[in-house]
């Protein structure tokens, strides 16, 4: 395992210090519980906005903290849920009276202890707590019988456009349906040229020959949907793309904003090469592309791959997207 | 007759952090092939820290004592099995309520509470390829026990044998639930890595609760 | 070899659609001569700020064209220095009467193409240009009678800093003058955990063990100084500090301008992690630190491994460094 | 007495083109060693090109041609090799105004006049591990034969092996030039490639320029 760590256990608390020295301007962080917050304490009447996942993703969540976007990030094990504690404990930091929304990927693991601890808070401190479960991955078949889907890209757009809405003063409710809203019109599809290592497990989570690729894959170093010999990158867009576009129509007057993502491990040579093949599918499929993302956003440590997501817009959410952002890993306007 | 008091359960408790840390890669390794090849290391690190408590504080009675391992499991696990085995223990710890030396009736009744919480928080079915898969048949076989009038060692292990039976029987089963349902028709061939954690606490339990 | 592209030789110019692509708004691309510029003319009378080399460091140099930082981006083949009529092009197309700046690193390959283009660019247009030579790696040792130190990490802190004067309308000569001071104080050190794979070549430039590491690598897949056994990030920070900090006293009033800098395959939660090593370090020693940035922003392909920059500021610097900045790289104020 | 006129030149262009292309890996692999693995696709990418002048241009004489070689080496390398070989052809070219059949002191004087472009360029010393250190002792090689009446032929297959050996001198050599020198001690035991490029070139004139 080659990785720029010490020991494999304290991996996490020692990313948090370095984040806490890189952007003292801008973020504050609770080593104790791992929790990222904004400097400054949530302004009075402000929907409180978390989210929290395994560790392993970053910039995603705690890069993602900061004006315009998250209250608060809760940073768990390596592509392992956060415990309720840490959860309730940022609930309780960042309630300005207007109730917080809970930002929850769809795992079963990250349902469940967002469930506990909005339980917790809402009995313990009286918090109004409303969740939004992030379900976008076609890769997976949903049903009712299963899982459902993984929540993966459309994660990190929900936080920016409800992070927007949240800071322009939009209720609990409204902040809520607008979750929600993006939750429905946002899909992605991903794939990995090479495994990760989690770093406490010392050993790729999968082997894959020098001539394959898994495609549909999620963010946790889980195999994909199949395997498939590697293919030029043409092919991989459109094996990406297509899948999105069968599961919701994305034409329409407002565009679409699309990101195109590194899994971590990927150079931005390569993933600006894969949004061009991506912008020449979108545009023989008639969808207007209303604004984009390049880079690598939500990861999964070093794995080499990418993935696409699609979020169907309309003026009210290319309206939020344009508002100004102030995180170490999306700024603008400010 | 066996029966298990406070010390029985802390016995328990320690047993089977040692063995969860014994079989982490083991875990670790099952979940590597259908899912993010961290619950060994989850397990171990969760049931370290439960095993300490019972050094470093007094509990007045069995139920205070599952209850203070359910929160810790909640509290330093995070995951699927963090709130699943948290629950199981604080819903377990429910059932013995005032109960000093559970006989095999009490703990039936208590293992049967705990499975209550991991359903009730993991809407799991049987056959959906989880731990359910171990608990399901240990439950039937554990009250099967009971019935033909077995004393608890022997009704433990007749559960242990059972959700053994179960784990194995996971290999063929494509999973609906957890993060192996990812994979889809490609997750079966793959014991769960959950019905083998539960397993191993069930023969834990035929080794110390008696 | 495993990456997301088509045929290895049309790499850079669909990389290069890509960013065209991705940003409408702020970048013009011309294909043809492999040039990135800002969308927007220069504005008459603004010293126009020029850089290029090889591609696979991205986002340097074309994910850095935009407001307050260069004005043209020159994109060689992967690793290959960009040739004279590249620069000559972009040299004529900024010239807004006030001359240019060409900011070269200092490699053989692109100080003889853009002192080409200089000859030719004041013999065939009259542009006035001035250059500065970039060299602040102190992994090699410096000489009159060699090539010299290779440029690195500074080159971006440069970019920066002059890109903010030349927008805030000073000379051609200040500017110049002012990127030799911050050349002058800028130091670099990189080490490599994995080596990259040039994509026209097909195999690895060179091979590490799963134990080893190379300390005092350069940006194209060059073997370092030293091959060395994996070290912890702590021993792997202080390999990367010390050298830096024994050739040039960076303790003083400003603080130092610090970038940790990922080589392309390194996640940002090792960054984060290595960052706070390095700030540890920096703390012993007495250096303060003014502003950072962890990330990627000069990298070699997919190689995994880092790099850090310091550069000892003054206010001058910093205020230079605070002013907005508006590039896919980089951005803030904006 | 064997001469070199225009369709020589262009002759020894394609030859050295192929001659590159099928050496490509060879070249790069060099690179590897102690440079940035790109020599070979350089060199194949240029020269391919110049190549391709001759059959799409008419040329009124070699001085035109060989100037028309530079630039498109200048414009379509990069890297140190694509100024350091296009100012050689830029240079050979001056040598050759006015000149038509080119015999051995022509000749020499061309590529004189090219490895003096070579160091205005590239600033190198005797024994810095460079291209230099092929082209030196085959100048010196060409121009003993010279003294002893040789004729172009014989006079570039002395320059040829010369060059060859100075080529091969070089991996005993520490770089102080090019990317090499960054290695340092590590640099030695490595043939340099712009060494070993210049000297098929000199080879491939051997085999086209009579
Ligand atoms: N809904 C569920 N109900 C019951 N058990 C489940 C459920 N989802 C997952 N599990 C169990 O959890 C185990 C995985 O635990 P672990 O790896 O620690 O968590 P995670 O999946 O979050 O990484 C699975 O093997 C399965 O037995
Ligand atoms: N200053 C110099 N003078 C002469 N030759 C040089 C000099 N620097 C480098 N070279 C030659 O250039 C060769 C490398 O060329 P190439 O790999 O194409 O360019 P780059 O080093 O830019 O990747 C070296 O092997 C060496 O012979
Ligand atoms: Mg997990
Ligand atoms: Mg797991
Ligand atoms: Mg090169
Ligand atoms: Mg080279």
């Amino acid at each position: 395992m080659k990785k720029l760590i010490n020991d494999p256990a304290d991996v996490v608390v020692e990313a948090l210090r370095g984040m806490a020295a890189a952007h003292p301007d801008r973020l504050r962080v609770d080593l104790e519980n791992k929790v990222v917050y904004r400097k400054e304490p949530i302004r009075q009447g402000k929907v409180g906005l978390i989210s929290g996942g395994g560790s392993g993703h970053e910039p995603m969540h705690g890069g993602l903290v900061g004006l315009g976007m998250l209250d608060a990030a809760c940073a768990g094990e390596v592509f392992t849920s956060p415990v309720p504690d840490q959860m309730m404990a940022a609930t309780k930091e960042v309630d300005g009276g207007a109730g917080v929304l809970h930002i929850v990927k769809n795992y079963t693991g990250d349902v469940m202890n967002f469930e506990m601890a909005a339980e917790m808070a809402a009995a313990e401190a009286g918090t109004e707590v409303q969740s939004v479960v992030v379900d976008d991955d076609v890769a997976v078949q949903d049903s009712l019988y299963t899982a459902g889907r993984r929540g993966v890209g459309t994660t990190v757009l929900l936080e920016k456009i409800v992070g927007a809405a949240a800071e322009e003063g939009r209720s609990l409710a409204e902040c809520a349906e607008l979750a929600a809203k993006v939750n429905g019109n946002g899909r992605s599809m991903g794939m990995a040229l090479t495994s990760c290592t989690v770093p406490a497990a010392g050993k790729p989570t999968f082997d894959l020959a020098e001539d394959e690729m898994e495609v549909g894959i999620g963010i946790h170093g889980e195999p994909g949907r199949q395997r498939l010999p590697l293919a030029p990158a043409k092919e991989v867009a459109a094996m990406l793309v297509e899948p999105i576009l069968g599961d919701l129509d994305f034409t329409g007057d407002s565009g679409a904003i699309v990101m195109m993502n590194g899994m971590g491990g990927t150079p931005l040579i390569e993933l600006y090469l894969m949004y061009h093949e991506v912008a020449q599918v979108l545009e023989k499929s008639g969808v207007a592309v209303a604004r984009c993302l390049v880079g690598n956003y939500i990861t999964s440590l070093e794995m080499a791959g990418c993935s696409v997501t699609i979020l169907k817009a309309d003026d009210d959410l290319v309206g939020l997207w344009d508002a100004p952002v102030n995180t170490p890993g999306l700024r603008w306007g400010v | 007759m066996s029966v298990a008091n406070l010390q029985s359960f802390t016995a328990w408790i320690a047993d089977y952090a040692a063995t969860v840390s014994e079989q982490a890669d083991y875990l670790t390794d099952l979940d590597r092939a259908i899912g993010d090849a961290d619950h060994g290391s989850n397990m171990k690190r969760g049931m370290t820290k439960a095993a300490e408590l019972a050094t470093a504080e007094e509990f007045p009675g069995t139920d205070a004592y599952l209850k203070k391992v359910g929160m810790s499991l909640v509290s330093n696990v995070g995951g699927a099995s963090g709130p699943l085995y948290g629950t199981f223990f604080l819903r377990m710890a429910g059932a013995f309520a005032g109960v000093e030396d559970a006989g095999v009736e009490e703990v039936g009744a208590g293992l049967r509470a705990g499975v209550e919480g991991i359903l009730a928080r993991g809407k799991a079915e049987l056959g959906d390829k989880t731990m359910y898969d171990a608990w399901a048949p240990a439950l039937e076989a554990y009250d099967a026990a009971v019935g033909s009038g077995s004393d608890l060692a022997s009704a433990l292990a007749a559960a242990a044998e059972a959700a053994a039976a179960g784990r194995d029987g996971t290999e063929d089963l494509v999973a609906r639930k957890g993060r192996a349902s990812y994979l889809g028709e490609r997750s079966r061939g793959h014991i769960d890595p959950g019905a083998t954690s539960s397993t191993l606490l069930l023969e834990s339990a035929a080794r110390t609760l008696t």
